[in-house]
């Protein structure tokens, strides 16, 4: 099967199938994933041809989901857990934060957790309260885990076959708004050249570093696409690992731009731009010609759809910060 | 599949068929008017079900969870209830709202996605609709032993007592909550009402992703008693929930009840049912529709003409068109107000980056008047 | 307060004084040296956990919970599993892993506080302990849903097939997670055993702050049986749990075991129990012990005679003696450690980290060796 | 009742105490504070003084703590909610997250939950796994929560009441290892000059400042003291709240001393030093001789007690990180 064009949730149906096709341990566990093929349709299909042991339908409840899910990884499954929505997650925290990250380190080694956590993460898509939330940086704090957020659908189906092949549990955020957009997916092509914890300079450019992951990638290279046209070159980053964080290909970028702007929807207190700030600040203290500046959401609760418009970076606001960065 | 409500164990006083029949430890007893108010309240509330599911359809409401098929579950319920009684529902629970005297334009809000709720829960004791699965059982405990460190609990009847009520699906007995919020209704005996809506579906889970036995049997090993109920029977639903609220009031402690009914519609209009159930299932619950079931008794005993049928479909129309005519002029909120509410007490760096938006919204308003 | 372990409910096999009595459900057939292979369990993990008390009271173990009182649920329990039957221990289960044959010794790092837990899970089939309440028990789920998919349920007997057993206690069952365990383990029919000691405390709370009725009955609102076992018999712990395992293990899924027993000591060397329970509780409990009453069996049938008691006092000597001389020489673990599987791949942040505070750490070395 | 010396987690039941005097609906939750007086005493004599009904020992269960509480709450109560350990409020964690940051916003101001939720925390004190977390940031990035940590038993009594009588929620860290440093509490003389949500500085100095909280202060005015004999003048601020941050604070200290180092025991990356460095290096760019230096917990699972001292930010540690500020 070589290049199609193919949406970001296709492309992670395509990833989940074949990393099933490669490993028989891999299993799929969920609310609505089987039959229903999840509410995002991303396991479509999945159960009628894996069958329901490998693609389970599970009881509503996502402690459940997690326990069971290390519980199985114990037994030498690997299993990837559908969390419904981003907002759902929060009953599944305990095992997350207390058993997930830290059963390995406990057990000097001995014991491995190779389980995915899928969330479909973010807003944009006119949603009612708790399915628009960005809670990577939750995940990212806990030391552990592997925090990664695809953007693009090339991407989701590589990195989502690389996570289930991790052998660290690895907290997998999916766009959901960007569940849609298409790309080209050749996936005879073979996986990009960044391994799973790489971030990637998606857009090159002198005067300023924007970094983003999932949703944001995309208004981000927009918005370079805006400035350009007004003669601001901006270079923008993928960062795709969230933890750890690819602090590398930041510092590179920022030492040959002088100034970063850090874009998510989560909000900005003691999100992942507020890591990347510190680190960039410390690592390139007399490169920056300007402090970095980070376009989030609002220390707010996640607003009503019909102004989470306002509350979402846009184009503009990232333009804002650009400029505002530019004029220091 | 879905069990035959007609087995021994269901709670039922009037057939679909539309017969009364008696039980052994439920019955009600209301005037010709009260049945007809009863009607009434099922036959609007489906309307209101209805003319949300269309403005969902036109582009009005973001998404709408239609209660079709749980009416009588939900008014048998909701009427059953005293002044002090203090509701906990979903996201579903339309028709106990209309019961608490709440606005159907206040549900929409929501699902219009202009606010998070629109009406006052201490107004109305019917609190905000909760989202997050089970989590409002909790709650239910936790205000039922305030009403308990209140001196609500005795037996002073329902002007001077009082009851919490948590609404919850078959799917939400499956989190921790929920199980935790039996414990510590049966520790404590709280007055509270577990209020089960088992529409046999968890979005595309059948019932038995969550349970191997009927529901309402988890209650007997939290200590408490479980019954289950024909939901689809007004007159059931309302005699075992009246009971339980009783019961609650007077310091017995928590009663979980089954309200075994049918989610007749998709989960949410965002759902596609057909992917996951045969249409022979909703053929087999259309003939246990609790509206007609209802309708047939008042006819065949003459509790209701003509006349009055036709002048509930005028009434009906017009609450049809209030709600059409609040929902196209329901104002979207100032983008502002996502900073409101946030906290009771000042709060600097929040107030900070509210101005910083104001200002950098404002820096648009000489081009354009998108943001005013 | 506690129930009379004398109610019908209780299995029983061997009375407080000593008598073997009949139970129509349930009996065991040990020959002598099985027996007294019992009692020499019981009486080593006893002596190991008051080697254990008495190493934390020298300040050897910042603390240690003991098992007192509960070694016959332990050992009945442990000594009923096959090869392939997997335990999700708490942090009391000293007993269970002596039975899984984890050297003692390992089982004091968590204490002394040089690891989280020194054995391979594995190896010994059985888990690292857990200290967040009830996490354990829905790993133990997954873990025997593992055992469904590896065809390791039905009935090639416990050579070929396997179950999860959760240990966990009294308190416990208050856990969302627990319950939520109950649930999935029901509508998978997994092959899990819940062995629930229930030691009528939880710290300083009694039994009655996590239920108002027998805790064994819980298991009926799930749809699996519930069985409430003489926590201080081993023979009837021994009779329940086999039975329970061999249920799971061909299929037909969960069983709830309540260990009815209690706890002797204080929670932890940390508690002071004094201040909320009384003594006399605590002296009727006296009579009720586990290991006195398999003694007086074993001498009034001569089953024993006093030079093997004299033997088995001379290998608890010895078994003391290796714990103490191998506890003081546990040594600390190197600072460095901390940075070791975190994770298992490559993690480049962690890893500059672990070179700095390596350099951090080697400037001190040249005017102290205290971090060499 | 006038100056006596108090340890600090006497302080705190004198608080409580204070509190519930002065309020009947002031009621007290947790697993074994009643009888028992709770694992560190805190609420020693209220049961038996105030009764059971507002001294509330709880089925085992945080998620029921907190979600009874909300309900408590909506019904005109105060709860105040004990979390034994710091590494048992993740049970909790959705009803603190979804539910109660949310609510008041979600009703539009209809509902108000004046609920506290005291949570001891840090390590030291040679405990087990889960006993010696740090789990501050997860709340600071939680809009609708207000996050606050004492350090010594004036601020502990005083900090308490005004949580309580707070009508936001707040979680209220408690520094476990310094429960019992003393120090003399004169009840009589009134609140502190600062409100619950600002810093103080609590040692001047001019040529650096060290930011801190909750059992970190202590070790970072022993810092200042050891510095200020190799003549290094070091301001120590103890920030108090860390949600809301009082930045005026912490950016008047700064401009005066153009360094920054943040100290605490949570893991550094996404801990509050993060947002402390990212917001000082916007506000103070051009006043800071260095970048704001971070000291913290590494990046690992809090290890076993018998080396959690090298875990653990100490003198040491605070002035190594002051020298290389230093050396910019
Ligand atoms: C904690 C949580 N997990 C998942 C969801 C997504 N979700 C919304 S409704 C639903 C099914 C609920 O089923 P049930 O409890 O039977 O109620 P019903 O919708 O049938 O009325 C799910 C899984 C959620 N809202 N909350
Ligand atoms: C989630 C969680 N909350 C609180 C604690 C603190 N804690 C440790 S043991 C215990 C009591 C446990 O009682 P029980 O389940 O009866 O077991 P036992 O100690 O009696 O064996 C508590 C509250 C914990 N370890 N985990
Ligand atoms: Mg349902
Ligand atoms: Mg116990």
């Amino acid at each position: 099967m070589s290049g199609q064009t193919t949406t970001l949730a296709k492309a992670i149906t395509m990833g989940l199938r074949a990393a099933m096709e490669r490993d028989s341990k891999v299993v799929l566990m969920g609310e609505d994933i089987g039959k229903l093929g999840g509410v995002f349709r991303v396991t479509d299909g999945l159960q009628k041809d894996f069958g329901e042991d490998r693609v389970i339908d599970t009881p509503l409840s996502e402690s459940g989901i997690l326990g069971t899910a290390i519980g199985m990884a114990l037994r030498g499954y690997r299993p990837v857990c559908e969390i419904q929505f981003d907002g759902f997650v929060f009953p599944a925290f305990d095992q997350i934060v207390c058993q997930l990250a830290k059963m390995h380190a406990r057990s000097k080694g001995h014991s491995r957790l190779p389980i995915v956590v899928r969330i479909p993460f973010g807003g944009g898509i006119g949603a009612v309260e708790h399915h628009s939330e960005s809670p990577e940086a939750y995940f990212a704090h806990t030391a552990g885990l592997r925090v990664v957020a695809c953007s693009n659908p090339v991407d989701a189906y590589w990195m989502i076959q690389q996570a289930v092949a991790s052998d660290d549990p690895v907290i997998f955020f999916e766009p959901k708004r960007r569940y849609w957009e298409k790309a080209e997916l050749d996936t005879s092509a073979g996986p990009p050249a960044e391994a799973l914890d790489q971030a990637r300079v998606v857009r090159e450019g002198a005067d300023i570093t924007v970094a983003a992951y999932g949703p944001m990638v995309k208004v981000c290279m927009d918005a370079a696409s805006a400035a350009a046209e007004d003669g601001t070159s901006i270079e923008v980053l993928d960062l795709r690992s969230l933890s750890p964080l690819d602090m590398d290909t930041v510092v590179a970028s920022v030492r040959r731009t002088h100034r970063l702007v850090v874009v998510h929807e989560a909000p900005v207190t003691l999100g992942m731009g507020a890591e990347i700030a510190a680190q960039v600040t410390e690592s390139c203290f007399h490169h920056l010609e300007a402090p970095v500046l980070r376009v989030g959401g609002f220390d707010t609760p996640y607003p009503p759809s019909r102004i989470e418009e306002e509350y979402l970076p846009d184009l503009d606001r990232v333009l804002d910060a650009v400029d505002r960065s530019l004029a220091y | 599949m879905a069990l035959a409500p007609e087995e021994p164990e269901l709670v039922q006083l009037l057939t679909p068929e539309g017969e009364l029949v008696e039980h052994p430890d439920y019955r009600v007893d209301f005037s010709d008017e009260e049945l007809r108010g009863l009607y009434r309240d099922l036959a609007l509330v489906r309307r209101i079900d209805a003319e949300a599911t269309a403005l969902q359809r036109q582009g009005e409401l973001g998404i709408w969870a239609s209660l079709l098929g749980q009416e009588a579950a939900q008014i048998g319920s909701g009427r059953a209830m005293g002044p002090n009684d203090h509701v906990f529902p979903t996201y579903r629970e339309h028709g106990v709202a209309w019961c608490r005297g709440v606005d159907p334009l206040n549900l929409l809000g929501l699902f219009r996605g202009v606010d998070m709720g629109g009406w006052d829960p201490e107004e109305h004791h019917f609190h905000l609709y909760t989202i997050v699965i089970g989590a409002q059982t909790l709650h239910a405990v936790g205000y039922a032993m305030g009403l308990q460190r209140d001196g609500m609990v005795g037996d002073g009847g329902p002007e001077l007592t009082g009851a919490a009520v948590a609404y919850f699906g078959d799917g939400a007995t499956s989190q921790g909550d929920v199980n935790e919020a039996f414990i510590w209704a049966s520790v404590f005996q709280a007055p509270v009402v577990f209020f089960c809506q088992n529409n046999q579906w968890a979005i595309s889970e059948p019932l038995e992703r969550q349970t191997r036995i009927p529901l309402y049997q988890r209650a007997s090993g939290f200590g408490f008693p479980g019954v289950r109920v024909d939901g689809n029977d007004v007159l059931a639903t309302y005699a075992v929930t009246q009971a339980a609220l009783a019961r609650a009031r007077e310091g017995s402690g928590p009663t979980f009840i089954e309200a075994y009914t049918y989610r007749m519609g998709a989960h949410t209009t965002s759902d596609d049912p057909t992917r996951y159930r045969i249409a022979a299932e909703v053929e087999a619950w259309k003939l246990k529709d609790p509206i007609e079931r209802l309708r047939s008794f008042l006819i065949r005993t003459g509790k209701a003409d003509q006349d009055w049928f036709e002048a509930l479909e005028e009434e009906s129309n017009q609450l049809a068109k209030h709600i059409r005519a609040g929902c196209l002029d329901m104002p979207d909120p100032s983008p502002m107000t996502m900073f409101d509410h946030v906290y009771v007490d000042p709060h600097k760096p929040l107030a900070n980056q509210r101005e910083q938006f104001a200002a950098y919204l404002a820096s648009f308003e000489s081009t354009s008047e998108e943001h005013s």
